[in-house]
């Protein structure tokens, strides 16, 4: 053990890959019937992972080279995994957004979750979560990276069904669970195909190689596509994109933390990790950024029109992972990463917001949390409009400044088809969050509020109480925290742009081709569209429910058909269930089920019927009685004597 | 400690494991029927004896050294060329830990039987010697005397201990696996003839070599022979009526270490003396492990027993240690042998997770169960636990046994190690589909009065969640020694 | 002439004593009354005496009129006795059975009469003719002697045997 | 004639009859005597053997007489067996005595 404490880099990394493990069996095993007991022991875990990263990162902030650490996990023949931890500038600051994101989330699960039965379980999983993740953000080679991906697809899959006797929610986990675990698959030949190609797993000899060219081209593009796949099903891209509007039946902190700024964030992180190995094949550059396209405007479409607090918000992260998939797939490295900081931070901020009106008024529906009176929680309502403006792309939050990145890179795309499909976003995207916004803020149909809000009284009282109780402040604390740092993160733009781009020149060229065209005048004709855009956006939606007498009905509602196609989420899980009903369980299971016990029992018990049915002709003979075996016998032996003879 | 390895060398281990068991079912014999008590310490007492002589066994061979250890040879019968012949290398070596923890555990799992106690523990003892007998021996004719062995003791064990249509399952899996000893005896006994040499020693046949054309027939039959009891498909019907019949620490042990048999045999038997026949029909035996891993998990989709579904679930992951096994690549053969290890103390798990279950409930029908989370959180624990393993959750032990496996199946037979690893999602979705059908939802009035599992009748599957994590999160402590085995016997292919 | 009568009687009398070994036996089998049964085994016994004499041998003869006209018939008898239903019981018998332990027994004598037919018998090259009791006794004590102990034991064992069976099932039966 | 064959033949005849009575009746007294004429056949054979083709004449008698002893053996404990059994069924038919039926 000497060595770790002569290494605090290493024990620091080491803490966080560790730390949040043991703190799960612990809880799992010993302190499962004290509650917070249970809660100290994760959130210390989390506190200490979080102060290790930020060592972490103020340590090795002016490092030249990548921090690596291997150890052999198992060796067969000649191939060997390794453990360790690969502490860059991407992943260091990767860790710390997890980090951080998942300790406000702890601190506020304290009042969201207090009085829950499953108290200890629920931070058991969440230590889980912290462990898998962190793990994998660190991680040096793509298995090690892969199989963490695994336990935080396990981890999600606890969480969503962490209600387990709603069966909605159980359901939501087994979807979300197979439908990333379809994804995977594609994630895990990817690696078999660079294993068989290339020989090296290590994520940094794999980005040399491939922008040096050592690697075949059609082994790059193969893999690189596979490897997609695991974004597609992590980062709920299309066409894999509906379980994550389900995953909502989890507890709110565990939407904000997992669902939205961290775990589904993963599929980005791992593309901008091997980015440059991407960016060696064009071909599947250019997937990714049609697949990211298409993401991000069906997600908004269907945004416009729920009234689910948390599926709109849903929906929009998928949309933004959409955007960030777009912005690797146009080259735009810094781009993406950046916006997923951004992301990260006000996506988490509006979740814990909605998880405040959730908490206080039992419903998950804006109208009802507008009409329950959800504009006197101030706190809330004040951070949610911040994180809902930094959504939208607006100066001075930290959207703004992730967004005009994004746009930077799409515009320098000859084609500007993605330009456009951008910016289209960007208009949907502002007008769906503020018509979220307003519905709360103001209220229609006041009149019906007890007949339809009962328990009102009673929602009143929780929330006087609520007010002022600790509950409320640990839920109030990491909000405000949240929308501090969206006020000011987007400042630190050009500095995080110094210290990702500092990493290597591997992305530094890859940069260049990007963002290169970005500045000078169009820049600014540029910034100035995507601004007014946002704002149109937003002033649609005042139009439509903000302003006194607006009927707040969206404009799809003249527009049924279209409004049921977005609902309905364009209808591709029913294309889900169709093949669900009719391939699997109509077609193979019910074929293959068949097949067992018609064919294959049915010939095994048909030799044996007609074993038993010759024995039966045979055994009359055999009634138990001396005299019946003596004929046999003897006829059997005259007979056998009679063929030796004649 | 002090003393040195060359001096307990001398002391015969592998025997004293073997004889032990022998000797438990004489004691157990021995005691009066009316101390039922009695009978299961004395067979707790030689199952943690058995454990430790196994753990010592597995902790104190050689990884560097490799090759055979323990070596106990004598000639038995001359004339014949039969050795009592002993031995273990590190392919071996997992096995006999695995089938000491599993028949410990399900010694456990059964402290609350209350019919026929003797003869239950008895015929365990005898059917656990003969599974010990066929790890050991290195000799062909031993191989197949302990094979029936154990094989004659399921009858009974399910017949008169079963459960749901007992007598048909017991027939069927007796009929089946007699049916493939059928097959593997006249193989046996045609290589021997062929060699001419007058001797049932394995390695000696083996450094004898056979003609291409004798290796593939005596391959033929030996994989079909064995490979019945490994649950190859076609011939994988009788493993979930067995199953479902037997009562649960049969099953435990039956899918947990005597359907390893089965591959072992493959393995140390056909693929040992047949390399060439081995060659010619990998391409079979990669297709029939591959329509295995789909065919388990798709049929395990549609199943509403339980315990049906632990049966098809089987079936499809000892269709990756088939497949594992075709490949013929050290790392194929190494993720099998690790998934024929991780598989035991998985499936041991998931029977004895559902024993509980079905002892309380007396229903294992899944639509009739569910919500049993809030009644029985552990023992539900238990289950979900053993799910995700067979989901292939990273760090469990199985998750790297399939992962070694798919690699070199991905790169040996493309198209079929592909559809092996689609295999995975739907293996997924049915494992899911149990977990929340059986233990999510509503609590059910109907189990509310049903006590959690006691801390007594946890033990044991709390070993059996260790064993899988400690595996998962450490596999280098089983890989090296299965290695050291692997590596060698790949070269010599 | 007189050696012509006399051998003409010895071979007709050979022919009786065939027929009357035959018809006890049929006698033996056929009839459905056990009274029967035991008095044609009486005559196939002492026919297969006489059929002895013609075969050179006047002690077997004798011997087999002792143990088994003697003995077991008269046990057999005896048996009868004892029981007194038995006679009285004569159930039906059904066509089938007679049909197949017809055909079966028919089959197994076509077969023995096959091999008799088809063997060709060769007298040993040297016979003895050593006929004696005398020998027979001597050689008994030499060469057979533990054939002939154990013959002996049987005996004993059997004859101990029946009187514990027929002794302990009377106890049950009580 | 006073020949090998009419000997044997005859012996085949007695013991076919006796294989008849042992599979036809159900009488257990008829089987036993059925048995005993299926000994009888043999006897013969085995004496007729003597006669004609055997080197030393008292073997075949020596065999004879042991089958003979054999043969009262058998009687005695059949027959104790048929009492016991009668005082247990109150029937001597083998049909009813089904007990080793499987």
């Amino acid at each position: 053990m000497m060595w770790l404490a002569k290494d605090p880099v290493l024990l620091a990394a080491s803490a966080c890959a560790t730390l949040p493990f043991v703190s799960m069996v612990v809880i799992l095993i010993f302190t499962r019937r004290y509650r917070s007991m249970s809660a100290a022991i994760s959130i210390s875990a989390i506190a200490a992972c979080l102060l290790s990263a930020l060592y972490l990162l103020w340590t090795l902030r002016h490092a030249p080279e990548p921090v690596q650490y291997q150890w052999a996990w198992i060796v067969s023949n000649d191939m060997i995994i390794p453990f360790g931890f690969l502490l860059d500038r991407l992943s260091l600051l990767m860790l710390t957004i997890v980090a951080v994101i998942a300790f406000l989330v702890q601190v506020y699960s304290l009042g969201y979750m207090a009085g829950d039965p499953g108290f200890s379980r629920y931070y058991a999983f969440q230590s889980l979560f912290a462990w898998a993740m962190m793990t994998m953000v660190i991680a040096p080679g793509m298995l090690q990276l892969y199989i963490f991906w695994e336990l935080v697809g396990l981890a999600s899959y606890l969480l969503i069904g962490f209600y387990y006797e709603k069966w909605s929610a159980s359901q939501a986990g087994k979807k979300a669970f197979v439908m990333t675990r379809l994804g995977d698959i594609g994630f895990f030949l990817g690696i078999i195909a660079v294993l068989l190609g290339f020989g090296d797993l290590g994520i940094l000899s794999m980005n040399e190689a491939a922008q040096a060219h050592r690697i075949a081209p059609s082994v790059v593009t193969l893999s690189a596509l596979l490897i997609f796949c695991g974004v597609v099903g992590k980062s709920a891209q299309f066409p894999l994109l509906t379980w994550l509007p389900d995953a909502m039946e989890g507890p709110t902190p565990v939407s904000a933390l997992l669902h939205s700024a961290t775990m589904v964030a993963a599929g980005v992180y791992m593309m901008s990790r091997i980015f440059p190995f991407f960016a060696a094949s064009p071909d599947a550059m250019a997937v990714t950024l049609f697949i990211g396209t298409v993401t991000m405007l069906l997600a908004s479409t269907m945004a416009m029109v729920a009234y689910d607090i948390k599926q709109v918000w849903a929906y929009s992260t998928i949309s933004q992972l959409g955007f960030m998939v777009m912005a690797l797939g146009a080259g735009g490295y810094f781009a993406g990463v950046f916006h997923l900081t951004t992301h990260a931070g006000f996506k988490a901020l509006l979740f814990l917001c909605s998880g405040i009106f959730i908490h206080e008024y039992h419903t998950n529906d804006m109208r009802e949390i507008g009409r329950g009176g959800g504009r006197k929680l101030i706190i809330p309502m004040v951070c949610m409009t911040v994180g809902a403006l930094a959504l939208s792309g607006i100066f001075p939050l930290s959207g703004f400044f992730s967004k005009e990145a994004i746009m930077g890179v799409l515009a320098a795309k000859p084609n500007k088809v993605w330009l456009v499909a951008g910016l289209l976003g960007a208009l949907m995207t502002a007008y769906y969050s503020f018509r979220l916004i307003f519905m709360i803020l103001f209220p229609r149909q006041p009149a019906h509020h007890d007949a339809a809000h009962q328990g009102t009284g009673h929602d009143d009282h929780g929330h006087e109480a609520g007010h002022h109780g600790a509950t409320f402040w640990a839920m109030a604390w990491p909000v405000m925290i949240l929308a501090g740092i969206t006020l000011v993160l987007g400042f630190f733009h050009k500095d995080l742009e110094h210290f990702l781009l500092g990493a290597g020149p591997a992305v530094h060229e890859a940069e260049f081709h990007g963002e290169g065209a970005g500045h000078g005048l169009g820049h600014y004709v540029l910034l100035f569209s995507a601004v007014s855009l946002a704002l149109g956006g937003i002033v649609w939606a005042w139009l439509e429910f903000g302003r006194k007498g607006a009927a707040q009905e969206g404009f799809l509602r003249r527009y049924p058909k279209v409004e049921a196609l977005f609902a309905n989420r364009w209808y591709i899980d029913h294309a889900y269930r169709w093949l669900l009903d009719h391939l699997v369980y109509g077609g193979f299971t019910n074929l293959f089920t068949r097949n067992d016990r018609r064919v294959i029992d049915g010939a095994i018990d048909g030799i044996c019927r007609f074993t038993v049915g010759g024995g039966r002709v045979v055994s009359f003979l055999q009634s138990g009685m001396v005299q019946y075996n003596l004929v046999l016998m003897v006829a059997g032996v005259g007979a056998v004597i009679l063929f030796f003879v004649l | 400690m002090l003393m040195t390895a060359m001096e307990f060398a001398q002391f015969p281990v592998l025997s004293v494991i073997l004889f032990s068991t022998i000797l438990a079912l004489v004691v157990i014999l021995l005691i009066p029927d009316d101390r039922p008590q009695l009978v299961k310490q004395v067979s707790l007492g030689f199952a943690a004896v058995g454990l430790a002589l196994c753990l010592y066994v597995y902790f104190a061979y050689d990884t560097q050294k490799g090759g055979l250890q323990f070596v106990e040879r004598v000639l038995w019968v001359k004339s014949l060329g039969i050795y009592y012949f002993l031995g273990v290398d590190g392919i071996n070596v997992p096995m006999l830990l695995l089938t000491a923890v599993v028949l410990f555990t399900g010694v456990l799992t059964m402290w609350e039987l209350e019919r026929r106690v003797k003869e239950y523990f008895a015929l365990t003892y005898l059917l656990v010697a003969g599974v010990y007998g066929v790890f050991m021996s290195m000799d062909l004719f031993f191989i197949f005397v302990w094979y029936d062995v154990s094989l004659f003791p399921m009858y009974p064990l399910i017949a008169i201990w079963g459960g749901t249509r007992k007598e048909y399952g017991a027939m069927k899996l007796t009929l089946y696996l007699l049916a493939g000893s059928v097959l593997i005896l006249p193989g046996i006994l045609y290589l021997w003839a062929v060699a001419g040499a007058h001797t049932f020693d394995l390695f000696e046949l083996q450094r004898m070599g056979f003609d291409v054309n004798v290796q593939r027939i005596a391959f033929l039959m030996l994989y079909l022979g064995f490979g019945v009891l490994a649950g190859v498909w076609p011939f994988h019907t009788w493993s979930p009526v067995g199953h479902v019949a037997a009562p649960t620490a049969v099953s435990m042990i039956h899918a947990g270490v005597l359907m390893k048999l089965g591959a072992y045999g493959i393995l140390r038997v056909g693929m040992t003396l047949c390399p060439d026949g081995l060659v010619y029909w990998s391409d079979l035996m990669a297709l029939l492990a591959t329509i295995g891993i789909v065919y388990g998990a798709f049929v395990g989709l549609a199943q509403t027993d339980l315990k049906y579904v632990i049966g098809y679930s089987s079936v499809s992951h000892m269709g990756i240690v088939g497949l594992g096994l075709a490949t013929m690549t050290v790392d194929g053969i190494n993720g099998a042998v690790f998934q024929m290890f991780s598989h035991g103390v998985m499936t041991a798990l998931f029977f004895s997770a559902v024993g509980y279950i079905y002892d309380k409930t007396h229903t294992k029908m899944i639509p009739e169960l569910g919500g049993l989370s809030k009644t029985m959180p552990k023992a539900s624990a238990f289950f979900i636990i053993a799910a995700f393993c067979g989901i292939g959750v990273p760090c469990m032990s199985s998750f790297w046994a399939e992962l070694l496996v798919f690699i070199s199946a991905v790169k040996t037979y493309p198209i079929r190690g592909i559809l092996a690893v689609s295999g995975l999602v739907v293996s997924a979705l049915f494992m899911l589909r149990v977990v929340q059908k059986t233990f999510y939802g509503e609590k059910n009035p109907r189990w509310e009065h049903i006590p959690d599992v006691p801390l007594s009748l946890a033990s044991p599957r709390i070993i059996l969640v260790g064993i899988l994590v400690f595996f998962g999160l450490f596999p280098r402590l089983i890989l090296d020694v299965i290695q050291s085995a692997v590596i060698p016997f790949v070269n010599s292919l | 002439m007189n050696s012509f009568l006399t051998s003409g009687l010895i071979h007709a009398a050979f022919w009786v004593v065939v027929g009357l070994t035959f018809g006890g036996a049929v006698l033996a089998v056929f009839p459905r009354k056990i009274v029967y049964n035991v008095l044609g085994l009486i005559v196939c016994l002492s026919g297969v005496a006489g059929l002895f004499l013609y075969l050179g041998s006047f002690f077997l003869a004798l011997m087999q009129l002792l143990i088994y006209v003697g003995a077991i018939c008269v046990a057999i008898v005896f048996a009868i006795m004892l029981s007194p239903p038995l006679h009285l019981e004569v159930p039906k018998r059904r066509m089938g059975k007679v049909v197949l332990s017809a055909g079966a027994s028919g089959v197994f004598f076509v077969a023995i009469a096959a091999v008799i037919w088809k063997t060709v018998w060769h007298p040993a090259a040297e016979r003895g003719a050593d006929w004696s009791i005398v020998t027979i006794g001597h050689l008994l004590l030499t060469r057979y002697d533990l054939v002939f102990e154990l013959i002996s034991l049987v005996l004993l064992v059997a004859i101990i045997g029946a009187i514990l069976t027929t002794g302990f099932s009377r106890r049950l039966s009580s | 004639m006073n020949s090998l064959s009419v000997y044997l033949v005859l012996g085949a005849v007695l013991f076919s009859l006796g294989l008849f009575g042992v599979i036809l009746r159900r009488n257990l007294i008829g089987m036993l005597i059925s048995i005993e004429l299926m000994l009888n056949g043999a006897n013969l054979n085995f004496m007729a053997f003597n006669r004609f083709l055997a080197p030393e004449p008292a073997v075949g008698q020596i065999v004879t007489l042991f089958v003979m002893g054999i043969a009262a053996a058998e009687a005695a404990i059949g027959l104790s067996i048929i009492l016991a059994l009668f005082r247990r069924l109150h029937s001597i038919n083998v049909e009813q005595a089904r007990r080793l039926e499987g």
